[in-house]
């Protein structure tokens, strides 16, 4: 960034506190002109606090935020965006109701005689997600479609607004790697043309691809402002994480250590034959043992989540049969799937996961009560006791096990939803997007843990949009393509770049 | 000749008299071989405007109504004038200044009824120690036109002695349950002073007394209770000694509505009010009244 | 449940779909059974009897779009008949002034509700309900009698008659069509529609998409207090009188008919134009009922209940099968 | 329709801050959790009302011993309350999964009108000495009343949960048709009781207190104990807060669902009987009017939210509590009857006002008080 460039934006002593929480404290933060500037910060950090601040949803208490050398107090959203500050924020926040075109659109309507020119709009939104490969029917209602593509349509609300201050939290924790591609592409054009751009990933590789500029924070504190060519990935991590803990080897290298599965995988646990649903999933068949890691890998919209679903009964399948440990089941609802000994962590915690006003506590044993019963009630002691423990060892950052989840940060949500389902401790756990916004060292802690749960027997059926994290965690696993099953591969006969041309279509 | 077709379109079922009123209509249509197209109006005015519209389309030989409110009625009526449909009302007149709008009113008058109310007390309080005597009024429903009139003529009549002073005067909706619950507040607040009750229907009148029996007084002794109507249940009380005395509003229309009916159809010219016959009862003879009860 | 949302707007189209195919049946079905049942006077005068019932509850279509409900409707009518009257009846205003009077008045108190629940963050349900007991009460502070209004221009307007192939329709059926059309264009074609449906979509999401979402809210509840007020306009053409007994429990129908006509009352999907159906549906009972003239009193209620029962099945089941797994309440296992 | 942070879950984290924070000593933070205490302010408002009677009504509070038993204005209210409170009770349920039950007025008639009829009874006149006898025995009358409540609650669930209507429309019908059949059942007569012991049940006193009091204090405390012995509290919140994440959770959306219709209609049916037996006689045309407004207006006061999720039962009994209060307080006021509805209007408002938190930031800014404390409701 050459000298005297003064900064778009600029934030300087950015203090915030909900109740007691400190969330922020005397944060300072400089955006300059056509640069990709990255926030990092491990879960609760401060991240998503501090870019409601700069857009107006929270007040700071204290604090300034300059815009072009102007202070500027934007009130609502409105405001910033009518600063030239336009935003994705860290939940997909569209209105499911509304036609994709629609969302993109709404507040920013093309106008035909005063009145809204329903036609333009929706060239305009195709157009605008041709420009990220995205064919969808954009008059379809959003709720049609999967969080991806709803995070999709979110950025390129973004994109279309025409904004000095582009900023994205988190944007890419459910997209797949050519999704990520296609964003990067279109963010490297923006900065040519000198948009400030503030973004927030939790991927390493992701930071040192895009971003010229890094600012960490750590509870709450400004660590530092670093140019990302003069900082390595290992004091990155150690300046996001603290002094407090030793530093950590081939952290992008999650579950390397992890030797062959010598459990034995004789039991077959689940057995699925001709598996499907009209339009959603050509039927599949499935074999899953106990005690291993079985990977579904595929691009978006390829039928993971389908499988995933129609597995636990959230979905009907309206072909096919599941045999549970040989015996026939018929899967009509979660409660006979739970029943039967599987448990499904979805990946869309804000619409399937998270019961927001519940506290902590209440999240976490609500699975494990349900499947006690209304009667067998969990003694508070030993609710208290689960709740503690998982807090601790996922290391969910929350005032106490009392405090409503909705007040939690992302990934600390999606934490005590992991927390939810290991509790419940079930013969087989489908894992969807696990990893969704989980700082990278809580992710190898969990990688972990899931691989010390499958040693223990515990079956898991893992989906992910970072293939790599499939790969080193599965002991098989499944491609999908166009909601078709093409092929199971074991540990091993897939490399990184193999198995993208195996999803790609070049397989066979 | 084809049978007569009469439209009625009836305020709804709201209380005991209603019920009555409705049942004497429908007899008296069986027993006069009227054919009754009876219609509901729970308690709508709109409702009563659509049923007359629907009378008319239908292209009945009368049409008949009780109206729920006296005002509104002119563009209605005028339609079935101008399908030349003759209209009787009964039970409560409108205030229509075009009086050829409909043939003629058949029912009592409720300010009537009030000043009947009236009159008994004024008697009654000749006999009663001299000095103030203080009278609780339970209303109908804010609004209701009997409610406004019998409170009306009850106080003109009262007007005429200073000593008879209304202390009280509350909604009890018509119903028991209302006219017991404002009887025993107003029973907290100034119990002892309460001499006189009058309620605007038996119903209220009914829930009132429990409430005094409950504070331990004698309704009929410690406290007077007039009301209005003369349902069954009102004999009951006055012959247990609870209620002293009510005025009848009779609801048994039916017979006499035919009777205009026929005559109307028939084209002869009908008196434009046609006032039923009522009576006062008094405790006294209650009892040898109440084996011909009808309602 | 994804399934269950995706499902949501075919079936609230489907509904609305649905809804006029069973009208048909229904109106059907009294041409049958009854005589003089089929006469375009008869559907006309649904029109003409439930044009303020029409208007009172188009607004209430944008108020449970955008998530909220305002009971205070039926109440508001009344006030506004009881303020027309004793305006016409005592001060002799000029009709038009009375009017724009009642309207601005209507609009206002839909705007203080409004803003009570926007800014004070007040339920909807029990502000528009208290505003219910203000509004009923005002009228009896203003006269607990009826009142008669005799003004040549609303005696005209209420007997005027503009004829259609021999039939006819009241002035106040025009009014009520230009306000569902002005509506219809309002909810599909402006900002303003567009961002009462996000907001019953998902208020959040509207606050952080930036949409408006203060004064949109505001304006909504406005517009309701606005369409009771111009119904009571209305409705005082209709009655020549104010009173404050009026129009209760209208705020009941106008809701049902929303609802009939296939808006969810979580907000957010919905039409406009199925107000109408559903307005129409309601009246066509009321009208079947009043044909058969049979019907004692309680089972005029049963009936109707029968009815609805009826009508809500077969446009279930049908919008059911119509787009497979949807359902309209969530909470459906 | 996503939930936004509602006002409970602020409170709460504010309770949980304060609690980390303020580490005063013990009292000025019980104090403190008292005054943040979600009941605070609707009991606030009670405590209110009743302070402008002790003031306006002369021996408002006075209590005396009359024939076996207390007598006075506080007796009346809890007596006339006890019925809301039950339909309070139920209604409260049903809100908090995000359903409304507007049949709970029809299913008083109902039950009402079975009991009576059932049980019957005639004044026969054995020269002059007046003697009643009842149809059946009150026991199977009482049984057969809730019954049919029950079944009413069954439709509803069935409507809601199996059909999957909407709630609002769902209870219309039964609404509407549920009158009719009471109507029907009486012939629109109301059906006077000739039969002491039914009497009991409204009217009656145990330890010289209303018994309908201890019939609402009895299911008070049997739902609390549900709530608090079984996970059904936690189920019924997580099913209003998020059907989706619940079901997938394993939780019986459904059943649950057709459960607090049924209980709701049940707790109508109590209430029912307590009406028509105070009033020694059923009046099926004007039973429990309206009562699904008071009722749901009760729930609300007591600060529990429309949108369902976190309910508070206490909260509704204080709202019922508040609700006949001030219809006492009207009626022993003197108010005329035409202003009734103004004053109630009033009060209501004052009491939503008070309950807000965004109100009580307003007020001081009002009055140039600088005393800003820093909530934060999570949005503008
Ligand atoms: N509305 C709120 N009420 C109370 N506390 C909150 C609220 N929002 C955030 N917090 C607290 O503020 C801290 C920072 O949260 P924030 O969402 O900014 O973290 P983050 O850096 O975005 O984490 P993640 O990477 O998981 O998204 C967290 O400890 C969280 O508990
Ligand atoms: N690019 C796309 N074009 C059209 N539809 C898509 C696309 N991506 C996803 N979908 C939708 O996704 C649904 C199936 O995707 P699903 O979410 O099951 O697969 P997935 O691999 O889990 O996707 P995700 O990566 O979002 O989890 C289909 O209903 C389809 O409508
Ligand atoms: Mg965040
Ligand atoms: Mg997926």
């Amino acid at each position: 960034m050459p000298a005297g460039v003064a900064p778009t934006l600029a934030l300087n002593g950015i203090s915030k506190a909900f109740g007691g929480v400190k969330a922020l404290s005397d944060v300072a933060l400089r955006l300059y002109p056509g640069e990709v500037h990255t926030l990092m910060g491990q879960n609760g950090a401060g991240k998503s606090t501090l870019i409601k601040v700069l857009t107006g949803v929270y007040t700071p208490d204290r604090g300034q935020i300059l815009l072009h050398g102007q202070p500027v107090q934007p009130g609502s959203t409105l405001e910033a965006q009518g600063l030239g500050i336009s935003t994705v924020y860290q939940e997909v926040n569209l209105c499911a109701n509304l036609s994709v075109a629609e969302n993109i659109f709404i507040g920013r309507y093309p106008k035909k005689y005063g009145a809204i020119d329903w036609k333009a709009m929706e060239l305009q939104a195709q157009r605008l997600l041709n420009d990220l490969q995205i064919r969808i029917d954009v008059t379809a209602p959003l709720s049609r479609y999967p969080l991806a593509i709803q995070q999709m349509v979110a950025i390129s609300r973004a994109l279309s607004i025409s904004a000095k201050v582009l900023i994205l939290d988190e944007p890419t924790s459910s997209l797949d790697d050519a999704e990520v591609k296609l964003l990067f592409d279109v963010l490297r054009k923006l900065r040519e043309q000198g948009m400030a751009i503030l973004f927030v990933t939790h991927f390493l590789e992701q930071t040192y691809e895009i971003s010229d500029r890094i600012t960490v924070l750590r509870n709450g504190v400004l660590e530092g402002e670093y140019l990302a060519s003069q900082l390595s990935r290992l004091d990155l991590v150690n300046k996001m994480v603290g002094a407090q803990t030793s530093p950590l080897q081939g952290l992008d290298a999650i579950g390397d250590h992890v030797e062959p599965n010598t459990a034995d995988n004789s039991g077959t646990v689940l057995q699925a034959r001709g598996l499907g649903r009209r339009g959603v999933l050509a039927p599949l068949d499935l074999d899953l043992h106990s005690g291993e890691v079985f990977g579904l890998c595929g691009l978006l919209g390829s039928g993971r989540t389908e499988v995933a679903r129609l597995l636990f009964g959230a979905d009907k399948a309206d072909s096919g049969t599941i045999q549970i440990k040989g015996k026939i089941e018929k899967l009509l609802s979660p409660r006979d799937a739970i029943a039967a000994g599987i448990g499904f962590c979805s990946e869309d915690r804000k619409k399937e996961g998270a019961i927001l006003e519940l506290s902590v506590r209440e999240n976490i044993i609500l699975a494990l009560q349900a499947r006690a019963g209304l009667l067998r009630v969990i003694p508070r002691k030993r609710q208290q006791a689960l709740a503690n423990d998982y807090i601790k060892w996922l290391g969910i950052k929350t005032p106490d096990i009392e405090t409503p989840i909705s007040s939690l940060s992302g990934g600390n949500q999606q934490k005590t939803l992991l927390a939810r389902w290991l509790a419940v401790n079930p013969a087989m756990l489908i894992l969807d997007e696990p990893t969704r916004g989980i700082d990278v060292r809580a992710k190898q802690e969990i990688m972990d843990y899931v691989i010390a749960l499958c040693r223990k027997g515990m079956t898991i059926l893992f989906i992910s949009s970072e293939i790599s994290e499939v790969l080193r965690v599965s002991d098989r696993m499944l491609v999908l393509r166009d909601r078709k099953a093409c092929g199971e591969y074991r540990r091993g006969e897939l490399d990184d770049d193999s198995v993208l041309e195996v999803i790609a279509g070049e397989c066979q | 000749d084809k049978a007569l077709v009469l439209g009625f379109s009836q305020v709804g079922a709201e209380s005991e008299w209603r019920t009555a009123n409705t049942a004497s209509i429908k007899d008296a249509a069986k027993e006069a071989g009227v054919t009754l197209k009876f219609a509901d109006a729970q308690q709508k005015q709109e409702n009563q405007v659509k049923a007359i519209r629907s009378f008319i389309a239908q292209k009945v030989d009368v049409i008949a109504f009780s109206p729920v409110v006296e005002s509104g009625w002119d563009t209605v009526l005028g339609e079935a004038k101008a399908a030349k449909i003759p209209v009787i009302l009964t039970d409560r007149a409108v205030d229509s200044k075009d009086k050829s709008l409909y043939v003629t009113f058949i029912g009592s008058d409720f300010v009537e009824e009030g000043r009947r109310a009236g009159r008994w007390l004024l008697e009654r309080a000749k006999t009663m120690p001299a000095g103030d005597i203080n009278i609780v009024e339970l209303q109908g429903t804010v609004g209701s036109a009997p409610a406004i009139d019998r409170k009306a003529g009850f106080a003109e009549i009262i007007a005429a002695n200073p000593h008879l002073k209304i202390i009280r005067s509350q909604s009890g909706d018509f119903t028991r349950a209302k006219g017991k619950e404002v009887m025993e507040a107003f029973l907290k607040t100034d119990g002892k002073k309460i001499n006189v009750l009058y309620a605007h229907n038996d119903d209220m009148a009914i829930g009132a007394i429990q409430a005094i029996e409950e504070a331990g007084l004698k309704p009929g002794k410690d406290i007077l209770v007039i009301s209005v109507d003369g349902v069954k249940g009102a004999f009951e009380a006055m012959m247990a000694g609870k209620l002293n005395v009510t005025v009848e509003c009779s609801p048994l229309l039916g017979p006499q509505l035919m009777k205009v009916a026929k005559e109307v159809a028939a084209g002869e010219t009908v008196p434009k009010r046609i006032t039923t016959e009522e009576g006062v009862f008094p405790a006294e003879i209650a009892a040898k009244e109440f084996p011909n009860r009808k309602y | 449940m994804m399934k269950i949302l995706r499902s949501l707007p075919e079936s609230s189209y489907f509904t609305s779909m649905v809804t006029v195919a069973l009208l048909f049946v229904m109106f059907g079905l009294g041409s049958i059974s009854y005589t003089g049942f089929f006469s375009l006077q008869v559907v006309l005068n649904l029109l003409i009897d439930n044009a303020f019932l029409l208007v009172i509850a188009i607004g209430m279509t944008f108020v449970i779009l955008s998530g909220g409900i305002d009971l205070s409707v039926g109440s508001v009518l009344a006030l506004t008949t009881m303020i027309s009257a004793y305006m016409l009846q005592s001060w002799h205003w000029p009709p038009l002034l009375v009017i724009a009077c009642v309207l601005l008045i209507g609009a206002s108190f839909g705007a203080a509700m409004g803003a009570l629940i926007h800014f004070f963050k007040l339920q909807a349900f029990i502000v528009t309900l208290a505003g219910m007991f203000l509004a009923r009460g005002l009228c009896y502070l203003i006269s607990i009698n009826s009142i008669t209004i005799d003004q040549p221009l609303y005696v005209a307007l209420s007997q005027g008659r503009i004829g259609i192939f021999g039939a006819f329709v009241s002035p106040s059926v025009l009014i009520a069509m230009m306000m569902l059309a002005l509506a219809i264009y309002l909810a599909h074609y402006t900002r303003f529609g567009r961002a009462v449906y996000a907001i019953g979509g998902n208020e959040q999401s509207a606050l952080l998409m930036g949409l408006p979402v203060g004064r949109t809210k505001v304006m909504v509840y406005a517009f309701s207090g606005f369409c009771a007020a111009l119904a009571g306009v209305l409705f005082s053409f209709y009655m020549l009188s104010g009173y404050g007994l009026h129009a209760q429990g209208t705020e009941l129908d106008a809701i049902a008919a929303v609802v009939i006509g296939g808006t969810l009352l979580t907000g957010g999907y919905g039409y406009v134009a199925g107000t109408l159906t559903g307005v129409l549906i309601l009246g066509l009972i009321q009208t079947l009922i009043a044909f058969d003239g049979t019907l004692s009193s309680w089972w005029t209620k049963i009936v109707i209940g029968v009815l609805l029962f009826v009508f809500c099945m077969a446009q279930r089941l049908m919008s059911l099968g119509a787009s497979r797994s949807g359902t309209a309440t969530p909470a459906v296992d | 329709m996503s939930i936004p942070l509602s006002h409970d879950s602020v409170k709460k984290s504010d309770l949980a801050a304060s609690t980390e924070t303020r580490t005063g000593y013990a009292p000025l933070k019980q104090l403190l959790l008292f005054l943040r205490h979600p009941l605070f302010r609707p009991l606030a408002a009670l405590a209110l009302l009743l302070v402008v009677d002790l003031f306006m009504i002369p021996g408002f509070f006075h209590l005396e011993w009359k024939d076996g038993h207390l007598y006075g204005s506080l007796i009346d209210i809890v007596n006339r309350a006890a019925p809301l409170i039950l339909t309070a009770l139920g209604m409260t349920l049903v809100i908090a999964t995000r359903g409304i039950d507007i049949s709970v007025g029809a299913v008083v008639a109902i039950s009402g009108t079975v009991a009576a009829l059932l049980i019957g009874g005639t004044l026969q006149m054995h020269n002059g000495v007046p003697e009643y006898v009842s149809r059946i025995p009150m026991v199977w009358a009482i049984a057969a009343a809730l019954g049919a409540a029950v079944l009413c609650g069954i439709w509803n669930g069935f409507l809601v949960s199996t059909l999957g209507l909407q709630p609002i429309i769902a209870t219309l019908i039964l609404m509407v048709g549920g009158r009719g059949l009471a109507q029907l059942l009486t012939d629109g007569q109301i059906i006077t009781v000739y039969y002491k012991p039914f009497f009991y049940i409204g009217s009656g006193y145990l330890f010289g207190l209303p018994f309908s009091l201890f019939i609402a204090a009895g299911v008070f405390l049997g739902v609390t104990i549900l709530m608090r012995k079984t996970a059904l509290g936690l189920f019924i919140q997580a099913v209003g807060i998020n059907p989706m994440a619940s079901r997938l959770a394993g939780i019986r959306t459904g059943a649950l669902i057709f459960f607090v219709y049924m209980f709701c209609s049940a707790c109508a049916g109590v209430a029912g009987l307590m009406i028509s037996s105070n009033i020694k006689s059923a009046d099926a045309n004007n039973a429990g009017l309206l009562m699904e407004l008071d009722a749901i207006l009760a729930v609300t006061l007591g600060g529990t939210s429309l949108g369902g999720g976190k309910f508070s039962l206490v909260g509704s009994v204080i709202g019922a509590l508040i609700i006949q209060t001030l219809t006492y307080t009207i009626y022993s006021m003197g108010v005329p009857p035409e202003v009734n509805m103004v004053v109630k209007a009033v009060v209501v408002f004052a009491v939503c006002l008070s309950q807000s938190q965004e109100f009580h930031h307003l007020m001081p800014r009002l009055f140039g008080g600088a005393g800003k404390n820093s909530h934060s409701t999570g949005k503008k």
